[in-house]
Parts: C-alpha cells; structure tokens; sequence
C-alpha cells in the first residue's frame, strides 16, 4: 500500500502496549486513537528518568536539580514550539489539557476590557462540528456578557457549510473558533480562509488543533499574517505524550490584551496585600507547579512525532484511511458520517451500522481485542445534525497497520451476524 | 470468545431489545400521582423520558420513551414487566435488589422468584462499562417514583 | 533520637534521587520537599506500568483498556478520598495543582448566584501569611465584584493575629480562606477554631492544605461540623506524588451550588447549540481528560503516605525541625522566621543569616550538593510583614535524616567564613 | 567546590558588593532627559529602583536603589562604573556585550577592554539561576533609556 510508513513494524516496537493480550489471548488492535494515543518507550523514559534523577521545582529553586528542572521545562517549551513553528517560544503556554486552553481564552476573555471586551449584541462564531470543549466555554462566556452565539452549520456529507459565511462572520463578531479537524466527522476544515474573513472584521480566530496537531504539519510561521490564527490549542495525550498537559499558543498582542486567569505563584511579578502586578508571558498564564514531569514528557513526544516527520505521518494516515474507508463501506449497513475521500479528511471515521447500537458494536468489536470508541464523541450537536445519537468511531495514529483495519472490518462483518441483522 | 460475549448477551435480553414490553408513553403526565423524568447517560448519550403512575400505593403503570443500546433497551423491558401492578414498597424492594446485582462485579447470584427475566443481567455486571446502560431506567423509575412521592406528602 | 521513622534506611531506598551525586562528588541533600516532594519507586513505577499496559482515556471509552484505566482513576480518587478521609468520595475533585483548585473556587464565585454570590459590600477573608496562590484569585475575585478584600495579621513570632477575630469575621463575609501550615513560617493555624466563627457568620470556609496534607493526618470526617472546613485543597507534587494533579475536596451542597469552571468534554449531561446541561459532581468540574497517569500516581503516592503512616510521618518532621531548630539558632547571626517551638509548626524553617543574601547562602550550600530554597517562596507579603525581601528555607521530609540537618548546619558555617561575615 | 564557588564569587565581585559604586539615588526624576524603573526578579524577590539622566546623547548619570544578592548588587554597581560617561550609542554596545556574556553558557571569553571589572561575571553564566540577578540592573537601565529616549522623540 503505498503511503504507509516504511518502517511501521520498528515504529510498532517502539510503543510497548502494542504487545498487550488481552482477554481470550486476543492482541490488541488499538483503535482509538483520536481519544487517546499511545506512548512511545522514549517518552515513558524521559519521564521516568526526570522523576528518578533531576525532579525538582522549576523557576523558584536555584540549586542543581532545581537548574536542570527548568532547564527540561522550558527546553520542552522550545520543543514544542518548534513542533508548531511558533513565531515566539515564549507565545506557547503549558496548560492541563485542550479544554483548558480553550477555557483560558474563554474565561480570560469575560474579564477583558477595551478591544478584546465582549458585551450585549457582540456575537461569538463556533460550529456544529465542534468538540463540547469548544461549545461550552463559549455558551458560558456569551450568555455571561449578554452576547450571541452563532455557528456556521454542516452539509450533508459532513463539511462546514460556508454559504452564509460573510453575514455569519460580521462587525459584530469578536470571536471565531473551531476546530482545524473535527474528532467526529474527520472533516479537515479550511482554517485560513475562515480566519481570513475574520480578521476582515477584526475578530479574534482561535483554532481547536486537538485533532490536527496529531497528522497534519503545523507551519504557524508559514501562514500569511490574515489567514493565521491568534490563538491555537492542543493537547499532549493526542500527539503521543503523557496526559495532564496541554498547549495554548496565542499571538503575543492578544495574550498581552488578556486579563490573568488563575492567579498565584509564579504568574505575578510583585504581590502586595492591597494589589498585585502580573509576569510576562508565558508565565502570566503559568499560575502554580504547572506540570513539570508532563511538559517534559510532552517534549521528548513531539520530538518523536518530528523524527518520524509529520509528513511521513500524514501520509500514512491518508493511506490508512482510505483503505478504511474501502474497507468499512463493504460491509452492508454500514453508513459513514462525513465525507467519503480520504485527502480530505483525518483519520478518525464514525460510522452507523444498521440494526445494531454503537454499545453493542463496540462490545462485539472488544471481545475480538478491538478498541474504537461508541457513543457521542464530545461532539452531541454534530450527531443531532445527522440524526443519530451514538456512532462508532475507528481511528487510526502512525502504529496501525492494514491488517488491524482488516480485523475492524471482520469484526463487523461478525457483529452483524452475531446480531442477525441483514 | 462467544462464551464471554453470550454471558452478556443472553437470549433474553436480546429478544426484550428486539420486542421491548410497555414501550411508549401512555396516561397523562400531568395527572395526579403521576411523574415524568428524562435521563441521559452522559459518557454514551443514551436516554430514556420515562413516565410512571402510582395509585393507592401501587405502580399502576410505567411508560417510557428510550434510546440506546441493547442493554438499555432490554433492562428498561424486563423493569416494566417486573415493576407494574407491584406495591411501591415490594418495587422498591426488587429496584433495590436489581441494584445490588449489577454492583456486584458478577459475583452475586441473582434471585430468580424476585428479578424473573432480570437474572439474564448477571452477566452485564462483569462488565463495568455496560453496568451504567442497564441501571439507566432504573434510576430514572426511582427518580420518578420519589418524584411522585413527594408531591403527594405536600 | 526520639520520634524518627524508624525503618530511615529502609525509605530512603524508596526513593531513587536520593541516590545521586551531584557536581563535585557531593551527594545529595535534598531539604527543598516543601518546594516540591521526591518521588517513591511505587509511585513511578505505578505511573509507567498504567502507560505501557493499560493505557487509554477514561469514561468514554468502553474496551478493556478503557475499563482499566477508567478502575484505575476511579480507584485513586477512593484513595485520595481516604486519606483525607472525605465524607462521600464524589466530593473529591482533581484538579492540576492546588493554585487551580483555589482558582476554581474563587472564579466560580465570581458567576455564582443566590447565596453564594459575591457583591458589593461583601467582604473576604485571608491572611497575611498565604501563599501567593491563595492571595491573588481572591484579590481578583473581590476587585471584578466590587467586594473587600480584608486579612488577618501576623504576630511577631509568625502566628496569625486572632485579637480581632470577631470583627474581621462578621456579618458581610462571605469567604474565608486561609493555609493550614504557612509554607514559609511553618506556622499551623487553628483551623477548626476559624472555621467556626466563619460558620456562626455564614460564610464558606476555604483551607489551603498543601502543607498540611505532606505531614499531618488529615480526617474530614471526625471534624465537627462547624469546625470542618467547606473546601480543603492540596498538591500531588508535595505529598510524593506527581506534578500535574491537585486535589479539591468540596463539602457537596457547594460544590452543587456553584457554576461549572471549565466547560467541556466529561462535565456536561447534555449540549446542544443553543444549551448544555451539567453533569453531577465529580465530574461537573473535571472538564476535558483528566490528568489520568498523575491521578492514578497519586493514588500510589498517599497509599504510600498511608502505608508508613501520617502519625509517624508527622512525629518525623516534629523530631527533625526540633532538632533543625536548635541546630540552626546555634549558627551566629541566624534568625529563624516563624515560631520557635517545634511542636506548634511544620518541617519548614526560613531563616534570615546577617550579612549573607539569601540567593549566595543557598548556592554555597548548592556547592556541597545541599538544596534549600531561596527567595520569597511565593509569600511575599508575610516577607514583608517581617521586613524582609528574601529569605532562606530549609524543609525536610520523611527521608530526611539528623545528619542532612548537621550538613546543613556545617554548610551555613561555612558560608558565614566564605563571605566573611562575623 | 571551592573553584567552583570561587569562579562565581571573583574577588572583584564581593568588593563590588560590599561597596557599591554609585549607590543612592540621585537628581530629579522628573527631568528633562531623565526616566526612572522599578525592575523585580519575580522568583527571587530582588529589586532595583533606577534612574538614567541623559544628556546631550551621553548616559550622564545612573543612580539607583537596589536590594538583592551579591551578584545582582555587584553587578549593578560595576554596570554604573562602565555606562556613566559613555555615548548612549557606547552604552547600548557594551550592554549588548554584557547580554551575549551573560547567555553564553560560559562559553564567551569576555574582552577586558570593553567590560573591564565586568569580566569578573563570566563565571556566573554558568549558573543559569544567576544569570536573571545579573541582568536585572541591566535591563533596567535599557528600560530606562528607551523610555527617556522616546520622551525625547515625542
Ligand atoms: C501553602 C501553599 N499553597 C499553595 C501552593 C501552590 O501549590 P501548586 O504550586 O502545586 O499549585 C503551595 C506550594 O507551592 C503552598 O505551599
Ligand atoms: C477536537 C477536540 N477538541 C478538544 C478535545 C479536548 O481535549 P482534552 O480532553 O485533552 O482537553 C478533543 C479530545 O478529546 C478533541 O478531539
């Protein structure tokens, strides 16, 4: 199959769960990967070695592990923002998670005031692909302020559907977020040109990367002024590292515009009783221990991901996934949710097989060692628009191989007899 | 492998999921002793609006309108059969017991005289995941119930 | 000497760091746990097995991996629940740190409604002696409200001025929150005795135990009821866990009561475009995937606390800093900050040395592999209560032994001769 | 150890810290051609409060108030030795000099000519933690001119 990567079976060996047996002496096939990835031996070891020999905490402590603590931190910062191409290390904020990025912003923003301010009539533009982190903080922001919430809808086959996209993005617009790849439909979304048309109306754009960071090359340096975000966000335990940490990357100007969100130590510059004075970024944003041990291992992850090359990566992914798509819609009764060719879409595929529920599929699919994901993804609204309350989701990450997809695919044809549907 | 599956997967509940008992929504809910809730299993997104009607101390009847999986669907069936025309206390006492058996990691031996099809569930409680899809309508017969209760003491 | 753990030896091999060398053949002496905790082989060890074996997000996903890993977090909150002996384990709330989990507390505040809701004229309680951590989200909370930030006072050896308890605390407070042990004067603050006046009042009662919870047995349970605080927070890096998770435990009818923090994935119960609903506690505040590995980590590292016992720990530490304190006020033109006796305050000591800034005591000690912390440790205000910028702090742990404290000793005499003072 | 510690703590370094040149402050901050900073290191606490009088294109005057550490009190004082007197244009050179000494890791030979006692810090690059208390009075002063120098230009 031409794509994939070349030395897929050395890059199976690196992660050592992929030797898992599980119950009834099935191997596993891991199918999951858009909920989380796997971890890959160098970033346990990186952890591992950090915790065993240099742990300390970083800024704050000027003896020899304390140096070498932040030291690895802020290395991992350099990392990272040479995974995204950055235009500034110092624009990359560690946070918890990708909900927490957008969190961040969202909240950051119900404080904020002159430009950035969000009021009555001001209007916010998600859409209904998005992931519930990328809903709900901004249903509270908008009807904390007494603002709007407006999302562009999607089209049959799954896409944004940009036909009204020039009254939808209007004057009144501050905000415009979504996601750069959606976790449900595996729609790849054109980011610049909504970006583009945002920043027409002087709107912030802030890009949901969760699922794009993971198989899509990340230039930031690379996109023009207009079509590049101000803000995007990701999360580690998508792009091969450990949980517990997440990346927010925002333009220096908008990140200097933002009120603090957490207050405490390490974000402030001097505290009285009376008043505080608050860092530079990026420990304006960095209150508290942030995750040490995490940062570091999310550097020793991207580094991975990078020697691999993202190219590489998506390319197998692109491979993998249209051979998916040949694969699932053989099996009768299977209806794909989004669309149907593969260069335009990311690796995970939520599908509807008729006459069983996702539950039921997945059970079936677990007893044969495979794990994909059922239910509603984080992603309710996107399967309201198609009519279904659950789907099953397979996806795959730069470790699977043909063959699983091909035991995915036998495993349905299964399910349905074993359900005696059709 | 089938015998793990099929431990979940019994005959009964599959032919309660293929021929659900006291499907749809019956009686008003507005009426007095009457109350309706609609829950959701937040992870997976099933749900369930379920309706029950008490009347002299006991469930006259319980009506549902649900979606989801074999599990939730079946469990939903065997609860209407095994709850309507029960003494609240005595559907109490089998909500209880039903409870009890899926808690039980699969190590409880269910009691036939009082859960009837609903021993064909003693497999799902090894199945921590699924666990959760069979308790939905119950909690929300519970949820009902008390509901119910307490607008008649007030 | 009396009151040390009496297997020393024995724990000390727990703990790999404590094995290294550092520049200049020194080993290490590592008196900076109040910083940041060394980490047991359990612990680590926990965290690798989980990643190479069990792997995937919790919640959502219904294959086996999913179920172990979902057991796995759940199993640590009960055990976080048990060691803090919490009155129901839903109450019990994994945060990043325990700078987020005050964060949470305080932010939410400021959306609350009814009784909870803070205004104008309302006033909030700290003290002078807490960390930046629990200064600045109250101080950013009280200036978005219009409300009054107010604190208590220090006496001159380090405890917190009570005199005007019943006037600080009345009628228009409607937060007090204060730190259990002060991470610079080691200071244990009447707790119980502050709570109850808070509650005569009506006010919620907010206690920073991320000092406390490394050494003292803490036991929600058997607190009386008015006695016992509403929230209690602390950090998993200090109690030998992991960065990246933190604990808020919250008495259930407030946590109830308050708006969601991060909106996302995992706390809601249903989202639609136009509106979400939330999920029940925990889950209503845990937006988006956890910190899984860290959780799973600290449900190692309090078992492990629990194993050795909290009694005896805290016997440790009250030998140790007796035995610190007479060993330091020995070095001429010393000047411990804080309370003098060992049994009325924690194993951290900060102390000013004449002549020496605090920066060039901790890197001459750092030259004999010797970590102690220097500079305002995120407590500037109780700094300036004592007229000082800077100071030094030594802070000891289970695996401390006497000798690290007679190295310590030797290394500040060394350092008086190496500057020249005296 | 002690060369370590003592490749830190040059002699010139604890003299400098002991005595301090230029120390106070001095003229009035609302002069024409003046600025005056408050520069905090947030980790560690130390301070400097510092005023840069220019004057016809020359650093006329730096005085300053600052508490801190050997090295950031020292080095504050030797920056004054250097910078008084010199071209703005001068000063902005040797500044930069002192910077890329200061980021070299201890790597960077020092030029005597152009940092004279200032050489004595080529040891503290190699404590990553002291590098900030070595900058702080530093980038003060580089705060401070550019604001006189935009004052001037408004
Ligand atoms: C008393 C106290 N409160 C809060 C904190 C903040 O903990 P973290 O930095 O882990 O959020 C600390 C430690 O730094 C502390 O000592
Ligand atoms: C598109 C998208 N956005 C946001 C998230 C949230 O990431 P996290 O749960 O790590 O915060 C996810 C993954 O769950 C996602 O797929």
């Amino acid at each position: 199959m031409d794509g994939l990567l070349p030395e897929l079976e050395v890059i199976r060996k690196d992660f050592p769960i992929l030797e898992r047996q599980l119950a009834g002496g099935f191997p596993l096939v891991y199918l999951d990967s858009a909920n989380t990835s796997q971890k890959p031996q160098v970033v346990i070891d990186t952890m591992v070695d950090h915790l065993e020999h240099h742990n300390a905490n970083i800024s704050r402590a000027m003896h020899q592990l304390g140096s070498e603590s932040t030291e690895a931190f802020e290395a991992a910062r350099d990392r990272v923002a040479a995974f995204i191409k950055a235009p500034d290390r110092d624009e990359v904020i560690f946070t918890k998670n990708a909900t927490e990025a957008l969190n961040l912003v969202a909240n950051s923003l119900s404080w904020a005031t002159g430009d950035l301010a969000v009021a009555a009539g001001d209007e916010i533009v998600i859409t209904e692909m998005e992931h519930h982190s990328n809903i709900v903080p901004w249903q509270l922001l908008t009807e904390r302020k007494g603002a709007s919430l407006r999302w562009f809808g999607l089209t049959d086959d799954g896409r944004l559907d940009l036909s009204n996209i020039d009254e939808l993005i209007n004057e009144r617009t501050k905000v415009v977020s979504l996601t750069w790849v959606s976790n449900m439909l595996g729609t790849i979304n054109p980011v610049a040109r909504i970006a583009a048309r945002a920043h027409e109306v002087g709107a912030i754009v802030v890009v949901d990367a969760s699922q794009a960071a993971p198989q899509l090359p990340v230039d930031l340096q690379s996109m023009e002024g207009a079509s590049r975000p101000d803000v995007l966000v990701f999360t580690g335990h998508k792009v091969v590292g450990p949980t517990g940490i997440g990346v927010l990357w925002g333009r220096r100007e908008v990140l200097d515009a933002l009120p603090p969100f957490h207050g405490g130590g390490e974000m402030i510059e001097t505290v009285t009783m009376q008043r505080s004075t608050y860092a530079q970024i990026p420990h304006k944003f960095e209150a508290g221990t942030p995750p040490i041990i995490e940062a570091i291992g999310l550097g020793a992850a991207v580094d991975y991901l990078d020697h691999v090359g993202l190219d590489a990566i998506h390319a197998h992914e692109q491979a993998l996934t249209g051979y998916a798509l040949e694969g699932l819609t053989s099996v009768p009764g299977l209806r794909v949710l989004g669309p149907l060719d593969a260069a335009s879409r990311g690796g995970a595929i939520s599908f509807e097989l008729e006459g069983v529920h996702p539950h039921d599929i997945a059970q079936v699919l677990d007893s044969r060692g495979i794990a994909v994901r059922a239910g509603h993804h984080c992603a309710k609204p996107a399967h309201a628009r198609f009519g279904v309350q659950a789907s099953t989701r397979m996806s795959s990450y730069l470790y699977t191989t043909p063959t699983e997809i091909d035991a995915l695919v036998d495993g349905l044809n299964y399910t349905r007899s074993y359900f005696k549907v059709g | 492998m089938d015998a793990a599956l099929d431990s979940l997967y019994q005959e009964i509940i599959l032919d309660h999921y293929k021929h659900p008992h006291h499907a749809g929504l019956r009686g008003d809910p507005s009426a007095a002793g009457t109350a309706e809730v609609h829950h959701v299993n937040p992870t997976c997104g099933d749900e369930v609006t379920l309706r029950v009607h008490l009347a002299d101390g006991v469930v006259s009847d319980v009506s549902y309108d649900a979606v989801g999986c074999s599990i939730s669907q079946a469990s939903t069936s065997v609860m209407t059969d095994l709850l309507i025309g029960k003494s609240v206390e005595e559907a109490m006492g089998i909500h209880q017991t039903f409870l009890e058996l899926m808690q039980g990691k699969g190590k409880i031996e269910p009691d036939e005289d009082v859960l009837e099809d609903g021993i064909a569930f003693a497999g799902v409680a090894k199945f921590p995941a699924r666990v959760k899809c069979a308790l939905l309508s119950w909690m929300a017969w519970k949820d009902a119930t008390s509901q119910t209760l307490s607008k008649e003491n007030s």
